[in-house]
């Protein structure tokens, strides 16, 4: 089954391009230490779902970019052309002269009432080429203009017109200061249009990527193309083949609808997140060696503890003894150690897989009351490693770990409506205050839900 | 991609607007190798076929014929035009383009707001449209004017609302040029009021400019560089105050200077959306996040670094150098000190090879030291774009949307009263038709009431920081 | 939380309601694993492990069914039965006899295929045993073995040596039924080349002995469908219902007796009622009379409804008193199955295959989708009555209102008003300091 | 017919028929059991149970669970016995380890096969299947999951976000089923446009899956066959039942003289509330309520009738008019009284039908078209939508009701959008 991915504005189609290259890049890497048979099962379903291929033999990304300026399309564009090894279809750009100016409601009710048609007949251009379409991967940005909101008008047009298809909302978490400053009205907007449309919000926090980069990848003056490759590591990490069921040699059909119905059919938690390990610059890989035991057991703590990477986790962390639910906000001003998880997806790739232990992702305390283990984990495995990693683990969670941000987001938003900053530049393209009142109800309540757990 | 044009009225317009197509071509030059006319040079300029005959046939794609300038020139005197089409950049513009007359507004903003106004109006229009039709998307209009003279403060803010009700959609970013406490023009103080209630009504956003700060600035870079304390080491032609090659080699006039500051101000504020970064900064991006009520529009911006050292490795503390620079009081292009006043909100337009991480670590070790207004705690817009000024390595230009534009005003305001009170030269202004002095009382109102506003913003300045109760989810 | 009773019942019909998707869904692969694979390069010589890496070979998901054919035992058993039985049985010899139709297997030759393919393979018994080992059972199309008799587009361009040796096997060994033409009688891609069924495919032939038996077998059906005039039939109805009187008398059974799933039945006769009466009343109200005439039509209109849902209130009360009549016991499962026929479906009289036709893979995917789009809404129509019936009461009773209440009705909104999918915010009207 | 009815009565043709009978059913018995039972004996009850087990559960769960213990059997086949309205309460009785009552399966078992075509029933349900299918009416494969599975997890109370889970995971099952099904009726198209023209059956044209596979594979074909043949041999069987079953009723006749009369009709059976909890309860509230709002709206409409007709006092040519309009009201609603009556909706095929790929030019031959049967499905989707909006909207007046009332909070429906 493929996906067919949507690259929205300047973030989105940056971010795409390093995903397609982190995909095809690991599908064609030669040492995936497995046989050549199963190497060539891997690359075919990897292509599956991701490419399609075109007459001259270069395979071309299932992707439709999207901008209202010309400017990064066209890089994207010539970048992968130049690559010689994918590229993105001849027509599958739309782009426009003037951008959304960080503006989420220009583009919401501006550019994407105007385009709406020309996107969606590019859409449906990439899903007739698909045999059998799973879903949509929606690459944006939640703090400009253009990703955020026409990624949110076009998302609600996927919904209208593809509702069979699952969606999936890839979010990039704005830096807690100094991207947009209107970044967090756009981030409200772009949210709570989506937790309505979308079936889930895959979200990378910008902060905590960052991080990565400095402390694992030990990368001295960090650019957003290592971010993005950083992002888009993890993301291959998670969407590339895995076995279908243990011990079988097949692979998943179709992990899009695999995954959102082991983690978030419950209609208040939508927000997933992803952890990975290793991580690690190749210098200091060659110099590496790992067991499943080791890897489990920090990638557990770094799920308990809400640590975005293996640096720095906080041992101290323990599940709490008795799993009484709390009732009340109380509990989020207190401090929120414990990173309480609805369900959670562990992937494995690599040498002697059959052999990991699970066991500690199995314990009842991990997860919320109301959800046992049995239906709130699942493990996903494959022999065949990734990218450069003999082992790594990868980890997909539906869990409090976004709880603390979005409630930033949306106290400093209501701060700023509250004192009725930058609302003119919004009313100017139609969006009301009304509108603004409901996002914020919407994400208190889902504030509240996942402080509840 | 989009296009901009620039309208420049009055001497003090026209004197910046000429250094400023200088800077631009030099810089799409060093960018531009192949002589491709592309999408970036198609922001300022027109490629023009000129034997065709007429307008001129527009050449969209291929090489470069003839660039020309997407710009307005207006003076109600003929020095200033006819000098320029002298002079090196004559083949920039054409007679289309121009509208001069030979009286001047004799220092009245009433002269060049009503009398000519009215004159010219139509034909303003028909340029102006000429011009609008030359763009596939027209974009942004950039007004350069001062606000002390006749023309560029009377007939500057005039086009202001023209272009208001012609192109609603379109920007308009105006970068005023303010006068000095030792103006020699007497009848300033009122020019500059009557201008202000127009900026306050018709401008998108002011870029405040006061030649006072333009003049300390180069002071102080002359005395750096005569001292020998930096005179080796920094590199050729990097004095973003330098007009090497530039209009005039025969006799530097005094605001060559100075007018190179400004011109590489909008060179710096469109860069990012003329070039390839890894975070762009469209124009309208700039009035999104740097205003947010729409009187306050009015930007503080300083320019860093003023000049490049000879070596081209950077070393981190170089660099860091820069992002303080720009909130010294001393590199302000207007007197103001947004580090001791409230910050709205603070753009950082970076260019060159500098890397989001050194972004982020400079706004980390800035922040602790500005204060920013209760609402807005994180205030900042941030770009980055690839290609660096023509002769530097990187360069930042901040934008600063601060309550230290306050003391101008109140200043202005003060002078103006001074000299309101005497009744002082107010029969020249009274004698044009439409001029009443209840003119004079709407402006004063006008601008007590963007003072008002920008006092109850300091006013929470001392006050503890509090969050507005949110709405409170049941369960 | 909860109360037990409540939760069991609901998780349960939920789990009942996944289970059933995921069984659709694994029939659903399977047939996809199959098309893809004869969709993909036909490959000459496969090893069985390079051709199938999948230890859930497509082929044999589905084994026969044990129905149809007795056991061993009950063979031993036949034999001992009665005189007229082994006539019987010596009846249905002959006709097998005498016919060779294949299908016509006599009971025994039936039951001993049967017996053996339940334990093994059905070629390890004896000679048939060792003609499958020698010519290794064939995989992929061009490891043809044995050209049946009277099957002459078998005889087409060979592998050489193999096809001889196989013939020589089977004319050795002739035996009747199908064994021997399990060859794909491919007519040209013959040659060891992969190949596609895009390609070769319209030049695929079907092996006679299949033909015969597929073509007996809707000839059967047909027949089994086919009105029967004969009074043998009429007689056989006469003493069937003759023998359901009579079991009826003999029983204590009450006289208006209803069983539960004709309660059911009605119930759902009444519930479409309901919903048809209701639309013809909106239709009334919500048309303006233009004169006199009409006026008058929709006020009978409205008073004929009247009296028919009067009827069907009565009709219920008849239902529920009989209901009420037969002492509900508890049921033994702890929980019921669903009668049938929810769909509506009336039971066809005929049940010889029928054919669908399409023209293109749009028109079918679209009824493919439609049909499953309303098994889903008669599923969640019935989730939704089940969970109304459950959790409105509980909205109802919970005392005091406080947090736990709250949440609730959140979800029990968001379940029963949304579909689940969306979901409503109670907010405090004055913001808590 | 008096020598037809000699030679029913002939040696053998009970047997026959008995034998035909075991032959057509699934697993049937030997004749031997038929025979044992008709004199209760409990050796045949074993067999006998089984035997209706599987008669009774509905296909998947046959299939899956012919292995549950006999205990189970014996409670589902009373169960469904039961709710099937068998007027016999002597089966209840019967003890749950299955060691008696082949006499009384005997007639269970009569009594079935005395209501409806039964055997073909069974038949249709394990056919053979050549051609390819898509499910049209899967009343019987998703709406009717069959007896309840074991329960998996733990009993006890559950939070009410568990059912909220369970939910949303139905609901992303069945986009995966709606994506699959595409994907498959893709690849059939395909496949059956490249095998166009090689099907020996000229009214088929192409080849199906099962057929294709028993070329690639043919050892499965193999399997296919066989099961075929069994399937010929089971139709015949049947049809040779239909033939000769007189004699069996008769012999059933004696078989339910050979009992007791039943003793206590008092005994409780265990029996199934079948329409679910509450099931009848809802209809009756739904019909209260439409006649109360009848009620409203017709009542005010006759006053203001009566008075119009007491003012204008109208002329003989009304009062045909007017019997004109009672003749097709009353018409008009007898028609909407059969509409439900009979069903309504257009028939659908309630079996799978072989898929045959054809021109839309050619409309020869038989069978159904797929757009025809698609306006019928889409006159009964709409139908469903209406009935669980219904549903909906009640559910969101009572909650108004229960919930709404309850002072300081704001209730903040989701937008439209």
């Amino acid at each position: 089954m493929s996906v067919v991915t949507v690259q929205l504005g300047q973030c989105g189609n940056q971010i795409g391009f390093e995903v397609f290259d982190a995909l095809y890049t690991d599908s064609h890497c030669p040492q995936g230490l497995c046989s050549k048979r199963e190497n060539e099962a891997y690359q075919a379903s990897c292509k599956e779902r991701f490419f399609s291929e075109e007459e001259n033999g270069v395979p071309s990304a299932r992707a439709i970019l999207v901008d209202m300026e010309p400017k990064v399309t066209n890089q994207t564009l010539s970048k992968a052309a130049q690559s010689g090894r994918w590229k993105y279809g001849q027509h599958s750009c739309f782009c426009q002269k003037q951008g959304s100016g960080n503006n989420w409601a220009y583009g919401y009710s501006v550019h994407g009432p105007r385009h709406e048609e020309s996107i969606m007949n590019l859409i449906q251009k990439e899903v007739e080429k698909c045999d059998s379409l799973s879903g949509f991967f929606i690459i944006m940005s939640m703090a400009g203009g253009t990703g955020s909101g026409l990624g949110a008008f076009v998302t609600q047009n996927l919904q209208d017109q593809y509702s069979n298809s699952l969606k999936m909302n890839h979010i990039i978490w704005p830096y807690e200061t100094g991207e947009v400053i209107v970044q967090n009205y756009n981030s409200i907007l772009t949210l709570s249009h989506l937790y309505r449309s979308s079936d889930a919000l895959l979200v990378h926090e910008n902060d905590a990527v960052h991080k990565i980069c400095a402390k694992l990848m030990n990368i001295k003056q960090i650019s957003f193309s290592d971010i993005n490759q950083v992002l888009a590591h993890q993301l291959g990490s998670v969407f590339q083949p895995t076995y279908s069921v243990e011990g079988s040699c097949h692979y998943r059909r179709n992990p899009l609808g695999d995954l959102m119905e082991n983690l978030v059919p419950h209609p208040e938690f939508k927000m997933l997140g992803i952890r990975n390990i290793p991580q690690m610059s190749e210098n200091s890989l060659a110099y590496s060696t790992f067991t499943w035991a080791g890897l489990l057991k920090h990638l557990r703590q770094m799920l308990i503890s809400n640590s975005k990477m293996e640096e720095g986790i906080d041992w101290q962390v323990r599940p709490p003894l008795s799993r009484l639910p709390t009732l009340g906000k109380a509990s989020l001003n207190r401090e929120l150690q414990f990173n309480t998880s609805i369900a959670n997806l562990v992937i494995l790739r690599g040498k002697d897989v059959h052999s990991a232990d699970l066991g500690g992702f199995k314990d009842p305390a991990l997860y919320t009351s109301w959800l046992k283990p049995i239906n709130a984990f699942n493990v996903w495995k494959t022999q065949r490693a990734f990218s450069k990693y003999e082992k790594s683990a990868a980890l997909v969670s539906n869990s409090q770990f976004l709880l603390k941000p979005l409630d930033t987001i949306v106290g400093k938003a209501w701060n700023m409506f509250a004192s009725k900053a930058y609302i003119h530049q919004y009313t100017k393209f139609g969006l009301e205050e009304e509108d603004f009142l409901d996002s914020f109800t919407l994400l208190e309540q889902v504030v509240a839900s996942y402080c509840n757990l | 991609m989009t296009q901009s044009v620039v309208v420049q009225v009055g001497q003090c317009g026209n004197q910046i607007g000429c250094c400023f197509w200088d800077l631009a071509l030099r810089e799409h030059a060093a960018v531009n190798q192949k002589g491709i006319y592309d999408e970036a040079l198609s922001s300022f300029f027109r490629n023009v076929d000129t034997r065709v005959v007429g307008d001129g046939g527009s050449i969209s794609k291929g090489k470069i014929c003839t660039l020309k300038a997407r710009a307005v020139l207006i003076d109600m005197e003929e020095g200033v035009v006819n000098e320029i089409l002298q002079g090196p950049l004559r083949d920039v513009f054409d007679s289309k383009q121009l509208i001069t007359d030979i009286s001047g507004s004799g220092n009245n903003w009433a002269v060049g707001h009503k009398v000519f106004g009215s004159l010219y109006q139509e034909k303003i229009l028909e340029k102006l449209r000429k011009s609008a039709e030359h763009c596939d998307c027209l974009q942004c209009f950039f007004i350069i004017h001062s606000m002390g003279g006749g023309t560029g403060s009377g007939l500057g803010t005039f086009l202001l609302k023209m272009l208001e009700d012609e192109f609603p959609e379109v920007y308009r970013f105006v970068t005023s040029v303010y006068p000095s406490g030792e103006d020699d023009v007497i009848t300033s103080p009122y020019n500059s009021i009557l201008a202000m209630k127009e900026l306050n009504e018709h401008a998108d956003c002011v870029l405040p400019i006061d030649n006072q700060s333009l003049f300390d600035i180069i002071s102080k870079i002359d005395l750096m560089v005569n001292s020998g304390k930096l005179g080796t080491t920094i590199k050729p032609k990097s004095l973003i105050t330098s007009s090497a090659g530039a209009v005039k080699k025969r006799h530097q006039k005094p605001f060559d200077a100075m007018n190179n500051i400004v011109a590489n101000l909008l060179l710096n504020l469109t860069s990012s959306a003329r070039f390839e970064g890894s975070l762009n900064m469209d124009l309208n991006e700039i009035s999104m996040n740097l205003v947010p009520f729409p009187q306050l529009h009015y930007l503080v911006s300083s320019l860093t670094p003023l000049y490049t050292l000879a070596d081209v490795n950077i070393p981190t503390r170089r660099l860091d150098q820069m992002f303080s620079d720009a909130f010294s009081k001393d590199h302000q292009l207007i007197r103001a000190d947004p580090k001791h006043s409230l910050y709205l909100a603070c753009a950082l337009m970076v260019r060159g090879n500098v890397q989001v991480s050194d972004l982020r670590r400079n706004i980390e070790r800035l922040k602790p030291s500005l204060q920013f207004v209760s609402w807005n705690q994180e205030g900042w817009k941030t770009s980055l774009c690839s290609v660096p000024p023509v002769g530097h390595s990187h360069s930042l230009l901040a934008l600063a949307n601060n309550t230290c534009v306050k003391p101008t005003f109140m200043e202005l305001r003060e002078r103006f009263m001074r000299l309101y009170k005497k009744k002082a030269h107010l029969h020249h202004y009274l004698q044009i038709e439409g001029m009443e002095e209840s003119c004079f009382m709407e402006a004063l109102s006008s601008l007590s009431g963007l003072i008002e506003e920008y006092n109850q913003l300091d006013a929470t300045k001392s006050m503890p920081v509090e969050d507005f109760p949110r709405l409170s989810v049941a369960m | 939380m909860l109360p037990a009773g409540c939760s069991r019942r609901l998780v349960a019909e939920l789990r009942d309601a996944l289970d059933a998707c995921a069984e659709r869904q694994r029939q659903l692969e399977r047939s996809l694993r199959v098309s893809r694979r004869l969709l993909r390069t036909w490959e000459p010589a496969e090893t069985p492990a390079a051709a199938e890496p999948t230890p859930e070979p497509e082929t044999d998901e589905e084994a026969p069914p044990p129905a149809g054919t007795p056991s061993p035992q009950d063979l031993r058993e036949l034999e001992l039965l009665t005189q007229a039985l082994e006539k019987a049985v010596r009846v249905r010899k002959g006709v097998s006899k005498a016919g060779e139709r294949p299908g016509a297997l006599s009971l025994k030759s039936a039951a001993t295929s049967r017996a053996t393919t339940a334990s093994a393979p059905p070629r390890t018994s004896g000679q048939a045993g060792r003609q499958a080992s020698e010519t290794k059972p064939p995989r992929g199309v061009h490891q043809t073995t044995v050209p049946a008799r009277g099957l002459p587009e078998c005889r087409l361009p060979s592998v050489g040596d193999r096809t001889h040796m196989g013939r020589g096997a089977s004319t050795t060994k002739p035996r009747p039924g199908l064994r021997d033409e399990q060859i794909p009688p491919l007519a040209a891609p013959r040659a060891p080349e992969a190949f596609t069924l895009k390609e070769k495919g319209s030049l695929l032939k079907l092996p006679m002995a299949y033909r015969k038996a597929a073509s007996q077998n809707s000839r059967l059906w047909a027949q089994l469908s086919s009105p029967q005039t004969s009074d043998s039939k009429d007689a056989a109805s006469m003493a069937k219902t003759q023998f359901l009187q009579k079991m009826k008398m003999a029983s204590g059974w009450p006289g208006s007796g209803l069983a539960a799933a004709e309660v059911e039945a009605e119930a759902g006769l009444l519930r479409k009622a309901c919903s048809l009466m209701r639309q013809r009343m909106e239709e009334v109200l919500s048309a303006d009379p233009a004169d006199r005439m009409q006026e008058y039509h929709s006020l009978l209109t409205l008073e004929g409804l009247q009296a028919i849902a009067e009827q069907c209130l009565h009709r219920l009360q008849e239902l529920r008193a009989a209901m009420a009549g037969q002492q509900l016991g508890p049921c033994p499962e702890g929980r019921c199955c669903r009668a049938s026929v929810p769909c509506g479906g009336r039971t066809d009289p005929t049940w010889s295959p029928q054919l669908l036709l399409y023209s293109s893979p749009k028109e079918l995917q679209s009824l493919a989708v439609l049909g499953l789009r309303v098994a889903m809404l008669d599923q969640q129509i019935h989730l939704q009555k089940v969970l109304m019936a459950d959790l409105l009461p509980l909205v109802g009773t919970r005392e005091p209102p406080g947090p736990p209440w709250l949440a609730l009705c959140r979800a029990v909104h968001s379940l029963l008003c949304e579909g689940g999918e969306r979901f409503p915010t109670v907010l405090r009207d004055e913001p808590a300091d | 017919m008096g020598r037809r009815r000699r030679r029913g009565y002939a040696v053998g043709a009970l047997p026959e028929a008995i034998a035909a009978l075991s032959q057509t059913l699934p697993a049937g018995p030997s004749p031997e059991i038929f025979r044992r039972a008709k004199f209760d004996r409990p050796e045949a009850a074993p067999a006998l149970w089984q035997l209706l087990f599987r008669v009774l559960s509905p296909p998947p769960a046959a299939g899956a669970r012919a292995s549950a213990a006999l205990g189970a059997q014996v409670r589902l086949v009373k169960s469904a016995l039961c709710s099937q309205g068998y007027p016999r309460r002597v089966l209840a009785q019967l003890p749950e380890d299955g060691s008696q009552g082949s006499r009384e399966l005997l007639l269970a078992l009569a009594w079935l096969l005395a209501r409806g075509p039964l055997l073909e029933h069974l038949l249709a349900q394990t056919r053979v299947w050549l051609g390819d299918e898509i499910p049209l009416c899967q009343c019987e494969a998703l709406a009717n999951p069959g007896p309840p599975a074991p329960c998996q997890e733990a009993d006890g109370p559950v939070d009410i976000r568990h059912l909220q889970w369970l939910m949303g995971k139905l609901r992303f099952r069945w986009r995966d089923l709606i994506t699959s099904q595409q994907e498959l009726c893709a690849l059939l198209g395909k496949i059956h446009s490249y095998t166009r023209g090689c099907h020996s059956d000229r009214s088929l044209g192409h080849l199906s899956v099962a057929e294709i596979q028993l070329l690639r594979d043919p050892e499965g074909g193999q399997q296919l066959l066989q099961r075929l043949e069994s399937e010929n041999a089971r139709l015949e069987a049947t049809l040779q039942w239909r033939r000769r079953e007189l004699v069996f009723w008769r012999w059933m006749d004696t078989v339910l003289g050979s009992c007791p009369l039943e003793a206590s009709p008092a005994t409780v059976l265990p029996r199934d509330p079948a329409p679910g909890p509450g099931e009848l309860e809802l209809v009756a509230w739904e019909l209260q309520g439409l006649r109360g709002e009848l009620q409203g709206a017709a009542e005010p409409r006759r006053a203001a009738w009566e008075a119009k007709v007491g003012a204008w006092g109208w002329g003989p040519e009304w009062s045909t008019a007017q019997r004109a309009i009672q003749e097709a009201v009353g018409r008009d609603l007898a028609a909407l009284q059969r509409a439900w009556e009979q069903g309504g909706a257009p028939a659908l095929p309630h079996r799978p039908c072989r898929l045959v790929k054809r021109d839309a030019r050619a409309v020869e031959g038989p069978g159904l078209w797929a757009a025809e049967l698609t306006g019928a499905l889409r006159i009964r989707e709409s139908r469903l939508e209406a009935v669980l909006g219904q549903l909906q909207a009640r559910c969101r007046q009572e909650l108004a009701r229960l919930a709404g009332a309850e002072p300081g909070l704001i209730w903040i429906l989701p937008s439209g959008r």
